[in-house]
Formats: structure tokens, C-alpha cells, sequence
């Protein structure tokens, strides 16, 4: 009975959705003016920046930027909130299976290329695709990988919370530092530079390895809080 | 001027980022430093609303790109007026609870503090933010920090509560991300200045769409019946302030968002019944299932759910008399309903499940918190001379004057089920004798003076409302004023 | 055969809004809490996708200024909607991750995974 | 500032720091207490003035106070009566728990009424109403956790009758654009045909409650009788006839307007005497004082309420002197059933007996008032219900004169329990401790009993101001011609005809009596009432002689059809059920969080389904 309601409910859905979506059409032009053209623009001449997706993240629409990081940093924060437990408690995380010797070899092989790739493509963030949040994900995918393979590999949560703060502060440094110089904030500061060099778009650069680091320790938390939960 | 309206978010959270740090030096920063970012967000928040009233709306942009491309904030009289509430009781709830978890070491209570904070800024953000998305992002923001404090206390049900709120607030995000995606793909913005002034070029069905999507997914967090079965066990297995918190803080953003999408986004007619008839039902729904409720704190959600009902309807009338009094009463709930959970919380102080029967005779016990919960539950009731009555007054006389008899009749009608469950717990207060078993806690300090300062403030708007009429009259102009709200974002040359 | 291919261009709207739906209806009726995470956690992936696809442009080419490709300006997919995507992810994994927390807190309370034994809070 | 407004605020502050005295020493809380009283009343009647106003701006509304003649009137009640009614706590709340609530809403309670009386526009009128209210609930639940029902219930009807007050007041505003009863007045004329029907029955709604009106009146019984009984004498003889004040503008000047105006006033009038018919007879079955009086009180503002309703100029004026009457004798009835329960701890008449000898001025009191009570000549009872009778049979009222006399009649019945239960009967050894209560508390019983012996006498005392107030709201000049109205005065000095027969026959009474004394003073002895032996037999200790058990026993049996349904448990059921109901539908929450999100579901797609006709 529960379950034909919410069949039913769900094809109507469906099919105003399919309908709505069939009539905005796949793949052309649906709308006069936007704001897209001015975003290209603005990012070829202006910034410099030839990844248009870096600089609508970072700068155009940079304001959103910071409010995604508060949302990472408040999750790993409500996460340990939720998982808080007095520190006696913390011991030895479960795991199920030892990791053999090949993956033990393996994943000390493969952690500082993983590592390596992940601050390639943050700081290539805004050449190529790309950015903070993939290169910050590559990194704590390296981390992942070290602790699942060795039981007591244990990560700094000191450390991390030093990395995450300093790369948080440092996003806003730097946008307040637009604020002050350039009266609105995120603002660029620097010379904007060359389209496609390494040292183009200004601060945009730099916000977006801030945030690289920033999204490898918070991940690198996450990870770390749920693994140590035994049950 | 102390400052524009983009450091209400970015001090807050430059604070967020900074306090992990000064934490490990210094453990009693995270309970201070928290509390000195909200008095200088209220200080700014002051100060811009007495600039405004010279200058006219703020508009900031950031990162230096005019509004239909870059992100803009929006202080004008409306959303100042609400911001400014907001961090106000923002920064009650913080002194509130400062001697919080005072014995246990400071990680949980580092955690709280700056999840309220940041609680505080998401609603300021919602509030003051320019572009819908962005908007996202802080209900969002509000949603997340929203988990974590209803979780907070281990020992209760408050996992239950918060993952309820979770999987509501899921859909909620999911449906709201539909509904900005099919106007992006019609109008091609974000800016909802400048989807308000393109909105003519969207097909109706398109736009009919769009709205249901957007009420489902505001209405969740503005808890509109039937989307609040959630809400209620939040606000029960939250620490006690930060009931207040959302019944004050939260719940105002998402209506803001409602009323923002509704008068100057949408202009679909339709909507504005939509509210008075969605508000209607959650205010009968809410009511009346607050009359049987066992728990105190459940009781007081449902009251607050019923409330923002009250305040949808008054939306829904659509003058500008409606607008009043909907302020109206969404300043008064504001302070009321907070000292409402603030002294409900030592009246069942200590106690596990929260029973109204565990304030039987805390009036001997308790006198000061006994007689601010009375008030509180006075003034709510809408009882002269207290504040609650002045707005709902206000809604009445507009109800009358848009000749809605039979609202009016409905409203008063539930107003009576209302007064039955308060009265129903003053008298358990002090008439009914106390069990032995429970355990009366005097409320300390700093609780004390938060609670007394806002007995005074329903007093004093009771026999003088003319100190917040003024202000409230300006706010409903500025959010009548939709072409004013356009030109505004649209034409500034910063 | 074009009327096909016309078809077939909506096969991405199709996808996503089956992903979409495929992860509500997992969330509305598995009563596993792991399960109800995991469709909401889809229901977001269909909305990203639906999210993607809306800025497609046929034969276009992604928002990136490579050396040599610098005035292919008017090719360019939409780069907003993937701008928005990429907020949306990390909003989505923040909430997905308080959501297993909250998974792992409840289990540990009630002893079980069901949600509809978990209702302690009602009326 | 105004004189009103400095009233007012004496009265708050009296009320708040009295509250607060309680810390610093009992007597100076007795003493700021009735120091606020007196103030208030010589400032008021120190400066009576009804022309000027004092308007306060508030929230864009202007709220204006001011005295009228008919309010003045009604003002002379609140004031006589919280004077004598305060004395009188001092004394009842002598060692008692929790004085300075007490204080404080009575206090209050006074303020709100005084400013009701004052208040010229709608809005400030409903602030006090509300004061009114909440401040007199607060006092019916002062007795603890057993009265917690009837305080609810007290406090939902007069909810009901404020909420239709308010929902006519708005309705008033959007059609005048004023809140001023004057505007009001003025503007009634232009209003379309429903709302000249709508506003005053939601009017008289409001004022119904408080007058306890039939099928409003449930709440009367059990309020007045739990309230303490030194506030029950003025809440039913003073806040009911706020009711009764209402009653009396919607009457002069809304209703006459109408053209059902006949068809209202019988209705209401009816209203008003089934009302005393059916509360008269429960009160006879009464056990217990108080709730005898309560009973009463509501069968006294059902014979105002007749008068008010039927409106004629004598109707009016019968009307308004019974309730200056019902304020006066019914509060020292009140008075003295507090005086006794403080005496004995017990307000039963089947229990109390034979406090003649014991209590001797509470029982000249008492009998003054019974007196009044029932209409005997030559007390103010008399008059105000002749009056009463005659306007009712000069406007062809039959069929009510007669329901009206006969719950006169039946009155006597308890009237006479009641005089007989408590002062009459056996001496009792249980209560022969029993002491007169402190002068305080009979002091005030008496000066409001020689106020009845005076008015039965001199009615043109009250009947002048009640004329003035009465051609202020632009009804004709009776007063001078009196005798032309009624036959009850006589042509020199519209004093009442009888009066000097009723003396003449009085003073032989008396002259007899004093006679018969002094010539027995020497062979009389006092006997109790066991002192006899019947047939040999000597009654026992505990024999019960005298028929105190199931009295009108017959007489309720014959009207027991008429009580058999009772308007106050059909209110409870109802009540009951609807809190069932909603017990039943909050289970919409279940608890289970993803019911909450099929909910979200179904809702959003019955807005889809529904899309087309929501926003065409």
C-alpha cells in the first residue's frame, strides 16, 4: 500500500520532470542573455584565467567558494561533534582483514605520487581541469589509502586542524586583503598576468591551493574521525 | 559605519577558521571569542541600519563584479531588520549558554560555540545574500550546523531528531537545486534581482514548477505543515537554547526566503493564497497537536510551528498592513518564544524526558525563571499588555481590512487552544504541588540576565510598541517596493 | 532515424531523472538506514547530472582557454551549471558524511538499522 | 497629565510594589494595599470630570480615555465596592499564603476595570478587558490544584467572548477606519445589512460571557465560588456588570438602529430570564454557600439583563438600579459567607448552624442583604424589581413577566436556606468556639447593608446619575417625571410610595417588640434548641432536630425536568471530544522519519496536480 503511493507518486514526478526537461531541450542555446558570456569574457580578459570553471569558482562566484569550505569544515566539525568521545575512549580502530605485504609495499609506493598528483592538480587548477577540491580529494584519497592498509597509521589531528585553519584563514586573508586594497572583497590583488602561464589570474592561484589544503585535511579528518569508530 | 555588509559573513568565519587555533592555546577563547564576533555583527548590524535610514538599501558586491555577474548583498531595510534580530538573539543564545558544559573539557563546547556562530552567520547569509544560489549555500551552511547542535548531547534521542532533519533537509536541497537549475536554464542568471526583472520571459508552467519546487524545499526548514514532523524533535533533544535559536533564528531565514521568492522573485498571484492557506493548516495542525503534548519542550515547538504559520498567513494577505504585521510578529515570536525555551529549560532542568509534570510547583523553587515563563507564555497568548498582543492586532486588522472574516474567526478560534496548553503549565508552575524527586536548578547568571533582559523587552514593546513600529513599518515598505529592490541591484555603479 | 536520434537526445534527462527517482523511491521505502543514506546520496547524484546536462551545448567544447583555442568563445558549454556542480558535490558529501555519522550514532543507541524502530520521538 | 492616566498608573505601580512588599513586612503590604485603593478613589472622585480626554499614541493607533455619565455610573460601583471589598481582604487574607498575588491581581484587576470604564475607543477597551480577564483568572485559580478546571474553563469562555469582542472590533476598524466608539456610533448607519447584524451579536458575545449569560454562563458557578471570597464580591459585583456596561451601549446605541430590533431584544431579553429562571433553581439546590450565591448572582444579572434588553427608558432604569443593587447586597453576601468560612473553615449549610448569637453583625448584615435579595419591601431589591415588572407589562412583555416573577419567587426559597442554614437552627457543640470575625472584614458588610436600607428608601440617589447617563447616550429624560413612569414613586420627591406605610408599619413592629422585651426582660431565659424533652424523651447530643437535610424536597422534584440538562456538561463532553480528536490527529507525527519525507512527497505532488487551478 505505502509502496503503490509512492510508486504512483514517484511516476507523476517523473513525469513532470521528463516533461519540464523536455521542454527546456538538451544541448542548444535556452536562454537570450546570460551571464555566461560575461563570465567567459571576464575571464579571458580580465583575469586571465583560462579554466573558466577556476575563476567562476574562485572569483566570480567565489563568495560560494567560501561558504562550500565552511560547509566541509562544519561537517568534519559536526562529525567529531557527533562522534565525540571522551579520549580514553579512542583505541585501536577495527579492521577487518590485515593488509598483506603487496598492499603494504604498494600503498607506501603509491602515497606520495597520489600526493603528488593531487597538489599537480590543484595548482594546475586554473589551467587545466582541475582545482582546490579535486586536487584536495586526490590527497585524502592518499591518506585513505595509508590508513585502511596499516592498522596504526595514525594521522595528527593537531596537524590537521593547524593545515585546515591556516588555509582557511589564508582564503580569507586574502579576500579581506582584496576588501582593503581593492574595497570589495575576493577582489583581485595581484597582477593578473598572462592567459595560460602558471602565474596568471592573480590570487586566484593561490585561493584555490589554499583550498586544495584546506579539502585534504578536512577530508583526511572525516576519514579519520569514522575510521576510528569501533562499535 | 563600522563596516559593509560582507563581514557579517566573512568575520565570522575568518573567527570559525581562527578559534581551532587559539583553542589549543587558550581553551576559554572558543567560549569568548564566538561571543565577541556576534556583539560586533550586532554592532555592525546597528549601525547599518541607522546608515540606511539616511542612505537607503546597501548593496555590496564581491570580488568587484556588478551584480548579474558577481554575488551581491543586499542590506536593506527588510533584510536588515531581520539580520539584526537574528544576530541578536544570536548573541542571547550565546550568553546564554556561555557557562555551558563548563566541567567537561573544551572540545564538545568548542564545537558548540562555533557551530552556533556559524548557525548564526548561514541565517545572516540567507537573509542579506543577493543570488539565489548563494542562498543555497547557506541554507545549507544553516543545515549543517543545524545536525551537529541537535546532536550535540550523546546521551539522548538526538541522533534520531537530527538524522530526521537530515533526510528532510536532503530532499529539501535536492529539490531546491531542481528549481534554481530551471530558472538558470531559462533566464540564464542567478541573481534574484535580475530573475525578478526576466521573470515575464518564463513560460508559466516553467514558472509554476519552479515555485512548487522552491516551497517544498523552504518550506522544509520553514517547517509548513506537512513538511515539519521533523522540527519538533529537533527542537525537543537540542540543547535548550538552541531551541530558541531555531525557533528565532532559523525558521526566520527560510521564511525570508519564502516571502523574498514569493513578492519579488515570482510574479505568479496564486502564491499568495497558496500561503494563507498552507499557513492556515499548519497553524490548525500545529496547534492543535500542541494541545495534548506530554513534553514541555514539544509543546513549545509545536506552538512555534503554529506561530510560523500565523506569520505565513499574514504573508499570504498580501498588503502592505499584512506585511506589518507578519514583521510584527515574527519579531515577537523572536523574543518571546526564546525566553519561552530559555526559562523552560530550568523549569525541566536535569530531567531526562522533559515532562510538563516536572514543573509542578517550580514556582516556589524558582520564582524568577517561574514569572519570565509566565510572561513569556502571556505575551504569546496575545493577553494586553503584552507584546503579543500588538501584532496580533496588527494581523487581525489586516485580515479585516482585506475582508477575510473567516480567517479572522479561525485564527481567534485556535488562539483559544493555544492559551488552554500555556495556561494547562502556569498552573502546573504554581499551583500544583512539587514531586520530591525533582530537583529545581537555579538558572545561573549569565542565563539569568539574558532571561530578565527579554522579560523587559516584551514588557516594554508591550506598553510602548511605537519603539520597533517604526522600524517595522520601513522594512514592509522596502519588501512592497519590488521595482525599487531591481533597480537598486541592477543599477549600481561600485 | 532522426526522429530516433531526437530521441536519444534526451537520454541524459532520462538517465538523471531515473537516477533521481531511483534514489528517492530507495529512500522512501528501504527501511535500512545505510540504504536510505545511499538513496538520498543517488537522488543527489541524478540532480547533479540533470544539473551538468543543462548547460550542454552540442559539439561544444569545455570552458577552458588552451593554448590555441583561445577564441572558440561562442563553443564553449555553459561553464556555470559545472561551477554550481562542483559546489553542490562537496555540499553533498559534507551532508552524506554527518549522515553516516549520524547512521553510525544510532546504531550504536538503538542496536538497530531499521528506521521504522527507531521512534522514540513522536506525537 | 491627566487624571485618568495618573490613576492608572498609581494603580500599576500600587500593584507592582505591593507584589514585592511581601519581602519588607506583612503589614506595610496591607497598608500600601488599601493605601492604593483609597488613593486612587479620592483622586477619582476628588476630580470627577467627564469632558475632558487624554489620547495616547500607540502604534498608529490613538487610544483615547475618558468618562462618560454611564460610565461615571458604573465607576461609583467599581470604586465603592473595591474600597469596601479591599478593607475587608486586608482582614480575609490576615495569615494567609501567597497575599501579595493576591494583592496584586486585585489590584490589577480594579486598574483594568477603571479602565475599561474610561476607555472611549475599542482597542484600549480590549487591552483592559484582556487585564480584566487574566487578572480575575489568575485569582479563580488561587485555591490551588483542585480548581485548575474551572479556571481553564473560566478562562476559555471569557476567551471566546474577548476573541468575538476583538473580531468585532477589527471588523469595526475596516469598515470605519476608526477605532472610536463614537465613530463607531456615527458610522453604524452606513454599514451594510450583515455586519449591523454581525458586529453586535459578536459584541454581545463578548459582554455575555461576563454577565454569564445562558449558554455563556458556565463558567460563573465554579469561578465564583473558588475565587477567594473577598474577590468574588467584587467580581460578581463589579466585573459582571462590565458585561452589563457593554450591554448597555450596544443596546442604546447599536441595536436601536436596527430594524430587527424587537426580535434582538427578545432573544437577549429571553436569554436574561431563562437565565435567572433555571440558575434560581439551582441555587435552591445549592449545599454549599457559596456556590448558592454564585448561582444567585447569575439569576440576579439574568433579571439586568431582561432590563437592559427590553430597553425601554424604565426598563433601562430598572435595569441599571439592579445592578448598582446586585453590586451592593450581593457582595455583602459574599462578605459574609467569607467571614464565616474564615470563622468556622467551612462554607456548608448543612454543616454551619446557629451562628445567630455568635455572629451577630455578620447576621444583621446577612439579613439586610437576604432582604434585598428577595425583593422585600422596604430595601433597594424592591424597588429596582418593581420597576422591573411594571416595564415589562407596559411593553406587553407577558409571557416574561411571568417567568421573571416567578424566579423571583423561587428566590425566597434559597434565600431563606440560606439565612437559615447558617444563623438559624441548632446550636452546634462543634462550632461554639466561633468568634465574630475582626471588625475589619464586618465593617465594611455593614456600611454596604445601611447602603441597601438607604436606597430602598431614597432611589433617587443612583436613579439620578443612571438618568444622566442614561440621556447621554440620547434616551428620554425620565427622571423628572418619574412618577409618571412608575407607580412605585410618588409625585412629591420621586421617593418611593410605599415607604412611608412599610415605616409606619415598622415602627409598630418595632415599638411592639421593644415593648414585649422590656416587659419580659425579667422571666425570659435564653433555650437552646435541645433544651426540651418531647413526650419524655430528651434529644441526644448529636440528634439532628432540625430539618437542615434535603430542604425543598418536594418543590425540587417538581422542577426537576427543567434541570435535568445542563448546558455545562454538554460544553465538557464537547470539549472533551475535540481534545480526543486532537489527541487522535497529532499522530500524523509518528515518529518514523520517513513518513515525514513521503509527507514532503505527497505534497509536492498534490501542489503539481493541483498546479493549474492554484495559479491561473
Amino acid at each position: 500500500m505505502k509502496k503503490a503511493i509512492i510508486l504512483i507518486s514517484l511516476t507523476i514526478l517523473g513525469v513532470y520532470l521528463i516533461d519540464i526537461f523536455t521542454g527546456i531541450g538538451f544541448g542548444t542555446q535556452h536562454f537570450a542573455s546570460g551571464v555566461k558570456d560575461a563570465y567567459l569574457i571576464g575571464s579571458k580578459e580580465t583575469l586571465k584565467v583560462s579554466n573558466v570553471v577556476t575563476s567562476i569558482v574562485v572569483n566570480f562566484r567565489g563568495f560560494d567558494t567560501l561558504g562550500e569550505v565552511t560547509v566541509l569544515f562544519l561537517a568534519s566539525m559536526a562529525l567529531g561533534g557527533i562522534l565525540y568521545k571522551k579520549r580514553h575512549d579512542v583505541g585501536e580502530r577495527s579492521v577487518l582483514f590485515p593488509s598483506t605485504r603487496i598492499v603494504m609495499s604498494g600503498a607506501k609506493l603509491l602515497f606520495p605520487s597520489i600526493v603528488l598528483l593531487g597538489a599537480y592538480v590543484f595548482i594546475h587548477g586554473h589551467l587545466s581541469p582541475g582545482g582546490g577540491f579535486q586536487g584536495g580529494t586526490i590527497i585524502a584519497t592518499g591518506f585513505l589509502l595509508m590508513l585502511i592498509t596499516y592498522r596504526n597509521y595514525s594521522v595528527s589531528h593537531n596537524r590537521l586542524s593547524y593545515v585546515e585553519s591556516f588555509a582557511g584563514i589564508l582564503f580569507i586573508g586574502l579576500g579581506l586583503a582584496g576588501y582593503f586594497i581593492n574595497n570589495s572583497f575576493l577582489a583581485n590583488i595581484f597582477p593578473a598576468g598572462k592567459l595560460n602561464d602558471l602565474f596568471s589570474g592573480g590570487v586566484i592561484g593561490i585561493i584555490y591551493v589554499a583550498v586544495g589544503f584546506k579539502v585534504a585535511a578536512e577530508l583526511t579528518g572525516i576519514i579519520y574521525t569514522v575510521l576510528h569508530e569501533k562499535d | 559605519m563600522v563596516g559593509t555588509p560582507v563581514l557579517f559573513i566573512v568575520i565570522p568565519l575568518l573567527a570559525a577558521f581562527i578559534i581551532p587555533l587559539t583553542g589549543m592555546v587558550w581553551k576559554n577563547s572558543v567560549r569568548i571569542i564566538p561571543g565577541l564576533v556576534l556583539s560586533y555583527m550586532l554592532a555592525l548590524s546597528v549601525s547599518l541600519m541607522w546608515h540606511i535610514t539616511e542612505t537607503g538599501t546597501v548593496v555590496e558586491v564581491i570580488a568587484g563584479w556588478k551584480p548579474p555577474i558577481g554575488i551581491n548583498l543586499v542590506f536593506s531595510p527588510f533584510s536588515g531588520f531581520l539580520a539584526t534580530l537574528m544576530i541578536f538573539l544570536g548573541l542571547l543564545v550565546w550568553a546564554y549558554s556561555y557557562k555551558f558544559k563548563r566541567n567537561v573539557d573544551s572540545e564538545p563546547a568548542l564545537k558548540y560555540f562555533i557551530l552556533l556562530m556559524l548557525l548564526v552567520t548561514g541565517s545572516v547569509g540567507i537573509v542579506l545574500t543577493g543570488d539565489i544560489f548563494n542562498m543555497f549555500v547557506f541554507i545549507e551552511i544553516v543545515g549543517i550546523s543545524g545536525y551537529g547542535l541537535t546532536s550535540f548531547y550523546t546521551r539522548r534521542d538526538s541522533a534520531e531528531a537530527a538524522f530526521k532533519y537530515l533526510f528532510m533537509g536532503s530532499i529539501a536541497s535536492t529539490f531546491l537545486l531542481l528549481a534554481i537549475m530551471i530558472i538558470y536554464s531559462q533566464l540564464g542568471t542567478l541573481n534574484i534581482a535580475e530573475i525578478a526583472d526576466k521573470m515575464p520571459m518564463m513560460s508559466n508552467k516553467l514558472k509554476v514548477i519552479s515555485l512548487i519546487f522552491f516551497i517544498l524545499a523552504i518550506g522544509i526548514e520553514a517547517e509548513i505543515f506537512p513538511l515539519n514532523g521533523w522540527a519538533p524533535d529537533v527542537y525537543t533533544q537540542a540543547p535548550g537554547p538552541i531551541g530558541a535559536a531555531f525557533a528565532g533564528i532559523v525558521v526566520k531565514s527560510a521564511i525570508y526566503a519564502s516571502v523574498r521568492l514569493v513578492y519579488t522573485m515570482f510574479d505568479l498571484s496564486g502564491a499568495l493564497d497558496l500561503f494563507i492557506v498552507i499557513g492556515l493548516i499548519t497553524f490548525i495542525v500545529a496547534e492543535t497537536t500542541a494541545l495534548r503534548q506530554e513534553r514541555l519542550k514539544r509543546m513549545l515547538a509545536y506552538s512555534s510551528i503554529g506561530q510560523m504559520g500565523l506569520v505565513m498567513v499574514a504573508f499570504g494577505i498580501g498588503t502592505k498592513e499584512g506585511i506589518f504585521a507578519a514583521l510584527f510578529l515574527i519579531f515577537n515570536h523572536a523574543i518571546i518564544k526564546s525566553l519561552l525555551f530559555f526559562s523552560g529549560s530550568y523549569l525541566v532542568y536535569n530531567k531526562k524526558n522533559k515532562f510538563i509534570k516536572h514543573v509542578n510547583g517550580m514556582g516556589k523553587y524558582l520564582p524568577i525563571t517561574s514569572i519570565l515563563f509566565t510572561i513569556g507564555a502571556f505575551a504569546i497568548i496575545g493577553l494586553p499588555p503584552f507584546a503579543g498582543f500588538w501584532s496580533k492586532l496588527a494581523i487581525l486588522t489586516a485580515a479585516a481590512d482585506s475582508k477575510m472574516l473567516m480567517l479572522i474567526a479561525i485564527i481567534l478560534t485556535v488562539s483559544i487552544l493555544e492559551a488552554v496548553y500555556y495556561l494547562r503549565v502556569i498552573n502546573r508552575i504554581y499551583f500544583f504541588p512539587k514531586k520530591k524527586s525533582t530537583e529545581a536548578k537555579k538558572p545561573t547568571l549569565n542565563a539569568l540576565i539574558v532571561m530578565i533582559s527579554l522579560g523587559i523587552i516584551i514588557m516594554v514593546i508591550g506598553f510602548y510598541p511605537d519603539l520597533i513600529t517604526g522600524i517595522i513599518d520601513r522594512a514592509a515598505t522596502d519588501l512592497m517596493d519590488k521595482t525599487g529592490y531591481i533597480k537598486d541591484i541592477l543599477t549600481i555603479n561600485n | 532515424m532522426e526522429k530516433y536520434l531526437e530521441i536519444l537526445n534526451y537520454t541524459i534527462y532520462g538517465a538523471a531523472i531515473l537516477l533521481l527517482l531511483i534514489g528517492l523511491y530507495g529512500a522512501l521505502t528501504k527501511k535500512s538506514l545505510i540504504k536510505i543514506v545511499l538513496g538520498l546520496s543517488i537522488m543527489d547524484s541524478g540532480v547533479h547530472l540533470l544539473m551538468i546536462s543543462i548547460g550542454y551545448l552540442k559539439n561544444g567544447t569545455a570552458p577552458i582557454f588552451s593554448p590555441g583555442h583561445e577564441n572558440e568563445l561562442a563553443k564553449m558549454v555553459d561553464p556555470v551549471p559545472q561551477a554550481l556542480v562542483l559546489t553542490a558535490i562537496v555540499i553533498g558529501f559534507g551532508v552524506t558524511a554527518v549522515a553516516l555519522a549520524l547512521v553510525i550514532r544510532l546504531y550504536k543507541h538503538h542496536n538497530t538499522l531499521r528506521i521504522d524502530e527507531i521512534k522514540n520521538l513522536k506525537w | 497629565m491627566d487624571i485618568i492616566n495618573i490613576i492608572l498608573v498609581i494603580f500599576f505601580a500600587g500593584a507592582l510594589i505591593t507584589a514585592f512588599a511581601a519581602k519588607i513586612s506583612s503589614i506595610v503590604q496591607d497598608i500600601l494595599f488599601i493605601g492604593t485603593i483609597l488613593a486612587t478613589s479620592i483622586i477619582f472622585f476628588l476630580n470627577i470630570n467627564t469632558n475632558t480626554e487624554t489620547i495616547i499614541n500607540l502604534s498608529h493607533i490613538n487610544l483615547t480615555l475618558g468618562l462618560t455619565p454611564l460610565s461615571l455610573y458604573f465607576a461609583f460601583i467599581v470604586f465603592g465596592l473595591a474600597v469596601l471589598a479591599g478593607f475587608y481582604a486586608v482582614g480575609q487574607m490576615q495569615g494567609k499564603k501567597k497575599k501579595g498575588y493576591f494583592y496584586f491581581n486585585y489590584l490589577l484587576s480594579i486598574a483594568a476595570m477603571f479602565g475599561i470604564l474610561v476607555s472611549k475607543d475599542l482597542v484600549s477597551f480590549f487591552i483592559f478587558w484582556e487585564i480584566m480577564t487574566w487578572s480575575s483568572y489568575l485569582l479563580v485559580i488561587y485555591n490551588g490544584e483542585n480548581v485548575q478546571k474551572t479556571g481553564i474553563k473560566y478562562f476559555v469562555l471569557s476567551a471566546i467572548g474577548a476573541y468575538s469582542m476583538l473580531m468585532a472590533i477589527v471588523i469595526i476598524h475596516s469598515l470605519t477606519g476608526s477605532f472610536l466608539i463614537s465613530d463607531l456610533i456615527s458610522g453604524f448607519n452606513n454599514m451594510s445589512a450583515n455586519m449591523q447584524i454581525l458586529i453586535p451579536v459578536l459584541l454581545l458575545t463578548g459582554f455575555g460571557v461576563k454577565a454569564a449569560l445562558m449558554p455563556l454562563h458556565i463558567w460563573a458557578p465554579d469561578a465564583y465560588s473558588n475565587a477567594p471570597m473577598s474577590y468574588t464580591a467584587i467580581f460578581s459585583g463589579a466585573l459582571s456588570k462590565m458585561g452589563i456596561y457593554g450591554m448597555v451601549i450596544v443596546f442604546l446605541t447599536l441595536i436601536t438602529k436596527l430594524p430587527q430590533e424587537t426580535l434582538i431584544r427578545d432573544i437577549i431579553a429571553w436569554l436574561g430570564a431563562i437565565t435567572a429562571a433555571i440558575s434560581t433553581l439551582w441555587a435552591i439546590k445549592q449545599d454549599d454557600a457559596k456556590r448558592l450565591l454564585a448561582y444567585s448572582s447569575i439569576g440576579q444579572l439574568g433579571y439586568i439583563v431582561v432590563g437592559v434588553a427590553i430597553g425601554t427608558p424604565l426598563a433601562m432604569l430598572a435595569g441599571l438600579f439592579l445592578a448598582f443593587m446586585h453590586g451592593v447586597f450581593k457582595s455583602t453576601l459574599f462578605m459574609v459567607v467569607g467571614a464565616i468560612e474564615k470563622q468556622t473553615g467551612t462554607s456548608n449549610l448543612k454543616e454551619v448552624t446557629g451562628l445567630i448569637r455568635k455572629m451577630p453583625w455578620t447576621f444583621i448584615a446577612a439579613l439586610i442583604s437576604i432582604i434585598a435579595l428577595a425583593g422585600i419591601p422596604p430595601l433597594g431589591g424592591f424597588v429596582g424589581k418593581w420597576m422591573l415588572y411594571e416595564s415589562l407589562i407596559t411593553s406587553n412583555h407577558y409571557l416574561l413577566v411571568t417567568l421573571v416573577f416567578f424566579s423571583s419567587t423561587a428566590a425566597f426559597l434559597y434565600c431563606y436556606k440560606f439565612l437559615f442554614g447558617f444563623f438559624l437552627g441548632q446550636e452546634e457543640k462543634e462550632w461554639s468556639h466561633v468568634k465574630e470575625a475582626p471588625a475589619i472584614m464586618v465593617v465594611p458588610m455593614l456600611i454596604l447593608s445601611l447602603i441597601s436600607v438607604v436606597l430602598g428608601s431614597f432611589p433617587q440617589l443612583i436613579l439620578k446619575p443612571i438618568n444622566s447617563a442614561l440621556s447621554y447616550y440620547s434616551l428620554p429624560d425620565t427622571y423628572n417625571n418619574l412618577w409618571k413612569e412608575s407607580m412605585i414613586f410618588n409625585k412629591w420627591g420621586d421617593q418611593v410610595a410605599l415607604t412611608p406605610i412599610v415605616y409606619g408599619v415598622a415602627i409598630v413592629f418595632i415599638v411592639f417588640a421593644v415593648f414585649l422585651f422590656f416587659k419580659n426582660r425579667k422571666t425570659s431565659r435564653y433555650v437552646t434548641t435541645k433544651d426540651i424533652s418531647t413526650s419524655g424523651e430528651v434529644p441526644k447530643e448529636h440528634e439532628n432536630l432540625t430539618f437542615k437535610e434535603n430542604f425543598f424536597q418536594p418543590f425540587l422534584r417538581a422542577v426537576e425536568p427543567a434541570m435535568k440538562r445542563q448546558m455545562d456538561k454538554y460544553m465538557l463532553a464537547f470539549a472533551k471530544g475535540l481534545e480526543d480528536l486532537f489527541d487522535f490527529t497529532r499522530r500524523i507525527y509518528n515518529g518514523n522519519g520517513q513518513t515525514y519525507a513521503i509527507y514532503a512527497i505527497i505534497f509536492v505532488i498534490i501542489l503539481l496536480l493541483l498546479s493549474n487551478n492554484l495559479f491561473s
